[in-house]
């Protein structure tokens, strides 16, 4: 039997770096919710970006690492990064294949059992089967917020297992949940662009301003995401979109965990909004919220 | 208790000139119990009942279609009552069950009681009768749970141990069919055993006929036996036909969900389906 | 005494190129009651059935065993060859020593052979038991039944009632007509759908020969060919129509308006109403769920829970001749015919299944029957196209293929053929309608397979100045008061943005929502998408596996007019042959009961799927099962289930099939 | 035993799809073990259970009883009594002491001719691997 609220936890790179904010704030309202996040033994990076476009069996023998301590821990692993989170997805799919399955055994030199007892879930799947377990301090009321999944979460569809892949709900039902209007809008499961910042910031500039565009013209007061790297594409990109397309965006991104310990009422300090590009301060002075 | 028994049967064959009430009377070895058939209510006081009452009376109401007629019926035997109405075979109306809870019947060897239950009576769930019209005795409270453990013993055994221990059982068949005339479900007017043109089974005793043979008459029982051990009882070389016929009697209550004879109206498995059900066991 | 004679087909080399036949020839001859046995290069050519017919002859055979191919292919030849050498054509048996061993052993000659000559032993074994089988006649009632009032249904209706039948004409809906009368224009003709499909439908209420029923739908369905039992459920009109006289005044003054099916929601109607001007018949039907006197009787039944409904029934009040019939209960009607014709057609793929194109959010994105609606003078725009949304007139124009159709994403892999041309049209008709229009069409595929179907597409090409663009669009959203189509350029291989006024999505078809559940009372297959299943895709188009039963139209497949119609025509001319017969003979493969074994317990009734059987007592006053040979379709359950062994299948009894098994053995 | 081992297997197919499969496999041209030898009956409903006990009782190896997918019975319910029939007979003789495995209850449709031609092999293995029946 798996447990559901004990889960092994893999922050990925981005929580030691750019968002450090995402990583606290995750471990802190799981704390609140009574999920106990148990963080895997030296894990190394998920091989999201990279790996797997120049090395198939680099790019699942990297991130199946993570899946045997999970599984030496029997516990589902829970990835916050949607893309760390897709290449868990991935390569536990890739790793149904025997074939695949004895390569990277040999390579980990261990036995990768057939069918493990767990899974890989997303951060949003945890919090939504814990939802009703926030406790509401402070609602987000009348705090419009478009909820932005990205193209990844859901995607593909059968490996992904994730929700409808053009429609998804989780994040707006928690939404709800907090208090706060969920916009509907468009572009939830849109490309923001992802890692092409490194190599065509152009091609980001113009896909995460149409987001924010689209998410404005909904009415949105502020974005909810769930992904460090499209967090940085929408909220520290902003300056640069606004400059690219003589624009005026001005749309804070906060991170699904942030919002959620806002309603919770967990000290501000602790939510690190100081760690945003795009304050969020102002907005949420306006409504009331802090 | 048997004086009430008798009143009901007086009451009801004074009722019935033409009726007949079927019950027990004792036998001339002045202990065991024997069939009886009374037409005239000043000769109710024969009837008995005990421990030793061991007999499935209602296969008698076959020989008596059409005829009002009174049976004396132990819950396991009242089950056949439901089976043949089930089956078109009783009209309900002409029949007068006296239903008499059981208190399990006991095993007589050459005039000599034993004084342990038969065996079917220590596996036996339902104490009160199925169906009656007059009940005689405190209902009792079924025993919870089917105790198979003697079919998962031969389970449990090796495949070729199963194969050598029924070869052996039925090897020892003299093909009498005691089993089959004593059966209450055993009454088509030519049993396949008995058909020459085809020939199902061979008619000499040999033991692929006698396999064949066993197997044939235990499957048109299944989902159908109402586990009144009858079969076992009769059968002078002392095959464990009820063995045979509880299998089924499991199998049929995890497949399909069914415990015949509990009620006249239920579907039997064989006459109806389920479009979903898978039957893993048929892997 | 059985005299039988075998005769083993070399089928060219089909056969003995695998397996040594004058080995099989010989053991033939050592088969018990086997008087004679040889071979053949073709049995099934005319003097290979004549060696048959002369060795019958020669040999006073009175059973013919044949080893050749499958009997699934040549069993009716052959029992026509032996009937023709005077012989009962059921004294016949087929060893299958072509497709069951010849084409699959051909790399074990060995083996072939010892099998070839076991199936011949078997099939020996068994014509030893075969008894004369005498097909049985029954008459054909002249009366056929057609189930949908579409173009397919009105067609086949009035062809059969012109070859001077009686017909019944069934319609769920309260007019026919069905999706034709939706259409504006025709491709590639352009003429107009009404102007077109009107006075057919007129012909149909006209004809003397054809009795509508609509607002109707099948119960249940019992019997055979040439006598079916049908029970007709008609839904409660609470109107009284032989009363009224469709004069019009109570869905003038109904106040209680919804959206308008006809219309595809673009439009309202009454709660009383007909669903367009021209419908047949033009007398009207309550919608129970909208109308509020309804809705206040539901009220009151609920024992008066909430707001309280108003007590309108102004229909009733103003309604000339008293034909509003509050009371008018749903009924059932039972009528008999002789064969039936499936043509239930289509309906169009709901596109709120494509949340990536706004799952129906969008008012600018509609589907392409929509646009008909907008396009037609007597739609709910009087034929000015406009924006759903805010009324504009559009000038951009996108229309994306596809959707629904040939889309693996969705669960619908086939393509529904109309829609490449019918977007054609719609480019074309947009122009004719006002020339500063630009349209837009994402493709695939264009497919425009048929009469002067390339021409038409050349003509969206040139003439209407459709840009055509391949690929399939991504996404669709708004963006002000444009709506944005993303998609890849196939050609160009390269992301596009295309901003449009209105958006046209060109749903695909799906068969009638219960297309299923109709398929099982009539006892005929669908496939995974509800599709009827044809008895043959080439050979029997409009036939299904139970005899009397026809399909036709869009219900088989995406069809579009002209094959609809000819379908309908065809499943006719199906129904016309049927019925220049008085009788039908009867497959004599059907169960038997023998009333000295059987022991009434009546198991066979409840496991027959036909009905076919019943029970009587007997002069013993015993009761006893009795098959009705009419019904019954010799699948042999009843068998399969009968201890007493009272119940038989002729042609596979008991006996033969035992003997098959023992011959094995022997 | 004897170094070849030729299992035999009595096939009872019903005539509109498994029937029909087999000749589809035939007229693909996929070999398949030769030692199924098919008994063509209307319906796998017609199946009587001895039928099936007869053909072991004379010494068959297996016998493969095969008919149209639950839903797709040519009678529409046919297969729905097999599938209750043989799912009570094959517990009950591997009771007996014949194992299960000699039994097999396939659905084959008229358009499943690979299929058929890999439940004959895949039984003859079965049945080969298994040996002669210990008698």
């Amino acid at each position: 039997m798996i447990e559901t609220d004990r889960y092994a936890y893999y922050p990925g790179c981005c929580a030691k770096a750019s968002a450090k904010e995402y990583d606290a704030t995750t471990r802190l309202v799981c704390q609140a919710l009574g999920i106990e996040l148990v963080e895997l033994e030296n894990w190394v990076c998920c091989g999201a970006s990279s790996a797997h476009s120049v090395d198939k069996l680099l790019g699942i023998t990297l991130p199946a690492q993570e899946l045997q301590s999970a599984a030496r821990l029997n516990l589902d692993l829970v990835a916050s990064c949607s893309l760390c989170f897709s290449r868990l997805k991935i390569a536990a799919h890739e790793l149904k294949n025997e074939n695949i399955r004895n390569q990277v055994s040999e390579i980990l030199n261990e036995k990768i059992p057939a069918n493990p007892r767990n899974g890989v879930k997303h951060l949003l799947q945890v919090l939504e089967s814990h939802m009703d377990k926030i406790p509401l301090k402070k609602p987000l009321k009348d705090l419009k917020v478009a909820c932005y999944y990205g193209c990844l979460l859901g995607r593909p569809k059968e490996i992904a297992e994730f929700e409808d892949e053009e429609n998804p709900q989780v994040m707006d039902k928690i939404i709800s949940r907090l208090g706060g209007e969920p916009v509907e809008w468009g572009f939830k499961a849109e490309c923001c662009g992802g890692s092409h910042i490194f190599t065509r910031q152009d091609i980001v500039l113009k896909l995460s301003h149409r987001l924010l565009y689209q998410a404005k013209q909904a009415g949105a007061d502020c974005l909810a995401v769930v992904c460090p790297v499209c967090h940085s594409n929408l909220d520290a990109m902003q300056k640069s979109i606004d400059a690219e397309y003589k624009d005026k965006v001005d749309l804070p991104a906060l991170y699904i965990t942030q919002l959620i310990g806002l309603a919770a009422g967990l000290p501000v300090k602790k939510l690190m909004f100081d760690k945003l590009f795009v304050d969020p301060i102002p907005l949420l002075r306006r409504k009331g919220l802090v | 208790m048997i004086e009430i028994i008798r009143n009901k049967a007086k009451e009801w064959l004074e009722k019935n000139e033409d009726g007949c009430v079927i019950g027990y009377e004792r036998a001339s070895d002045g202990m065991t119990a024997r069939p009886v058939f009374i037409y005239e209510p000043h000769m109710m006081g024969k009837l008995i009942f005990d421990e030793t009452c061991v007999h499935n009376l209602s296969k008698y109401l076959l020989n008596r279609r059409g005829t009002r007629t009174a049976v004396v019926v132990k819950p396991c035997d009242s089950r056949g009552i439901n089976l043949l109405i089930n089956e078109h075979q009783l009209d309900r109306d002409s029949i007068y069950i006296i239903g008499v809870v059981c208190p399990g019947m006991k095993e007589s060897h050459f005039g000599r009681i034993e004084d342990h239950p038969l065996s079917k009576c220590r596996r036996c769930l339902h104490h009160t009768p199925a169906v009656y019209d007059v009940l005689v005795g405190e209902p009792q409270p079924e025993t919870a749970s089917h105790d198979y453990s003697d079919v998962a013993r031969i389970e449990g055994m090796s495949l070729q141990e199963r194969n050598a221990f029924w070869k052996e059982q039925f090897g020892r068949c003299i093909r009498c069919y005691g089993c089959r005339q004593i059966c209450i479900g055993c009454y088509c007017q030519e049993c396949f055993v008995d058909e020459l043109d085809p020939l199902w089974v061979g008619i000499r005793s040999c033991p692929e006929d006698n396999w064949i043979w066993n197997i044939g008459r235990a499957f048109h029982l299944s989902a159908r036996c109402i586990s009144c051990g009858e079969c076992e009882r009769v059968c002078p070389v002392g095959i464990p036909l009820m063995l045979a016929n509880r299998k089924l009697e499991k199998e049929s209550a995890d497949l399909f969900d069914f415990e015949p004879g509990m009620d006249a109206a239920t579907a039997p498995p064989f006459a109806t389906f389920i479009k979903e059900e898978t039957l893993e066991k048929v892997e | 005494m059985a005299r039988v004679g075998v005769f083993i087909c070399h089928c060219g080399t089909n056969i003995s190129g695998a397996m040594d036949i004058t080995r099989v020839v010989e053991a033939a001859r050592k088969m018990p009651m086997v008087v004679t046995a040889s071979d053949n290069k073709y049995t099934c050519s005319e003097p290979g059935q004549a060696s048959v017919r002369q060795a019958i002859a020669d040999n006073k055979l009175n059973r013919v065993v044949i080893a050749a191919c499958s009997p699934r292919m040549h069993e009716p030849t052959f029992r026509k060859a032996v009937a023709a050498a005077g012989l009962n054509p059921y004294l016949l048996e087929i060893a299958n020593i072509r497709e069951q061993c010849s084409w699959v052993h051909a790399h074990d000659r060995k083996k072939a052979t010892d099998k070839a000559i076991e199936l011949v032993k078997i099939a020996v074994a068994k014509v030893i038991r075969h008894e004369p089988l005498y097909p049985r006649e029954v008459p054909v009632t002249k009366r056929a039944l057609v189930i949908g009032g579409g173009i397919t249904g009105i067609q086949a209706a009035l062809d059969i009632a012109n070859a001077g039948h009686e017909v019944v004409l069934l319609e769920q809906e309260p007019t026919i007509g069905g999706r034709m009368a939706q259409l504006d224009k025709t491709f590639p003709t352009l003429d107009c759908s009404a102007c077109i499909l009107t006075p057919k439908m007129v012909d149909v209420a006209n004809h003397p020969n054809i009795r509508l029923i609509t607002y109707a739908e099948i119960k249940e369905v019992r019997g055979f060919v040439g006598n079916f039992k049908v029970e007709i459920m008609q839904k409660a009109r609470k109107v009284d129509h032989t009363k009224c006289t469709g004069c019009g005044t109570c869905w003038q003054k109904c106040p209680e308006k919804s959206p308008s099916e006809f219309d595809l929601g673009l439009g309202n109607r009454p709660s009383i109403y007909i669903p367009f001007a021209q419908a047949v018949p033009a007398k009207p039907v309550i919608d129970t769920d909208h109308c509020r006197y309804i809705k206040y009787l539901q009220w009151v039944a609920d024992g008066e829970q909430g707001k309280k409904p108003p007590e309108c029934r102004i229909c009733e009040k103003i309604c000339p001749t008293g034909s509003i019939a509050w009371d008018q209960e749903p009924q059932t009607i039972t009528e008999e015919f002789g064969a039936v014709v499936v043509a239930t057609g289509f309906q169009v793929y709901d596109h709120r299944h494509y949340e990536e194109y706004g799952g129906g959010a969008y008012p600018d994105v509609i589907s392409g029957m929509q646009l008909e609606r907008l396009m037609n003078a007597s739609g709910p725009t009087g034929g000015e196209i406009i924006r759903p949304s805010d009324g504009a007139h559009p000038k951009t124009v996108a229309f994306v293929c596809c959707v629904g159709s040939r889309d693996q994403a969705k669960g619908r892999t086939y393509c529904s053929k109309v829609c490449c041309m019918y977007t054609a049209k719609h480019a074309i008709m947009l122009k004719e309608h006002d020339p500063h229009v630009q349209c837009y069409i994402f493709y695939i595929d264009v497919r425009a397979g048929g009469k002067d179907f390339e021409e038409f597409y050349l003509r969206a090409l040139d003439d209407a100045g459709a840009i055509y663009i391949k690929g399939r669009p991504s996404k669709i959203y708004q963006d002000g008061k444009k709506m944005i189509v993303l998609v890849e350029h196939a050609l160009m291989g390269r992301p596009i943005e295309v901003a449009a006024d209105l958006v046209v999505l060109a749903t695909g078809m799906e068969p009638r929502t219960g297309a299923d559940r109709l398929a099982q009372k009539l006892n005929i297959s669908y496939n995974t998408y509800h599709f009827l299943v044809e008895a043959h895709p080439k050979l029997r188009p409009v036939e299904t596996q139970t005899d009397g039963i026809f399909v036709a139209g869009a219900c088989v497949g995406p069809r579009d007019i002209p094959e609809s119609v000819a379908q309908g025509s065809a499943a006719a001319a199906k129904v016309v042959g049927l019925f220049s017969r008085d009788a039908l003979v009867t497959d004599p493969v059907t169960s038997v009961v023998n009333r000295d074994r059987c022991i009434g317990c009546l198991l066979c009734i409840a496991v027959c799927p036909y009905k076919a059987i019943d029970c009587e007592t007997t002069r013993d006053k015993r009761v006893v099962a009795v098959v009705n040979e009419s019904l019954c379709k010799g699948c042999g359950l009843c068998v399969g289930a009968c201890r007493p062994k009272a119940v038989d299948l002729r042609g596979f009894t008991s006996q033969q099939i035992l003997e098959e098994v023992n011959s094995l053995w022997s | 035993m004897e170094l070849t081992y030729e299992p035999r297997i009595v096939g009872f197919l019903c005539n509109w799809c498994s029937y029909a499969g087999a000749d589809l496999a035939g007229t693909s041209r996929t070999n398949y073990p030769a030692n199924i030898r098919i008994i063509r009956v209307p319906c796998s409903g017609r199946v009587d259970p001895l039928f099936i006990v007869k053909a072991f009782q004379l010494g068959a190896d297996g016998v493969l009883v095969a008919g149209c997918h639950p839903g797709d019975c040519h009678y529409s319910d046919g297969n729905y009594h097999t599938r209750r029939r043989v799912g009570l007979l094959r517990p009950f003789l591997d009771y007996l002491g014949l194992d299960k495995a000699r039994l097999r209850l396939e659905w084959v449709s008229a358009s499943e001719g690979k299929r058929f031609s890999e439940v004959v092999l895949s039984f003859t293995d079965t049945l080969i691997k298994m040996g002669p029946r210990s008698s």
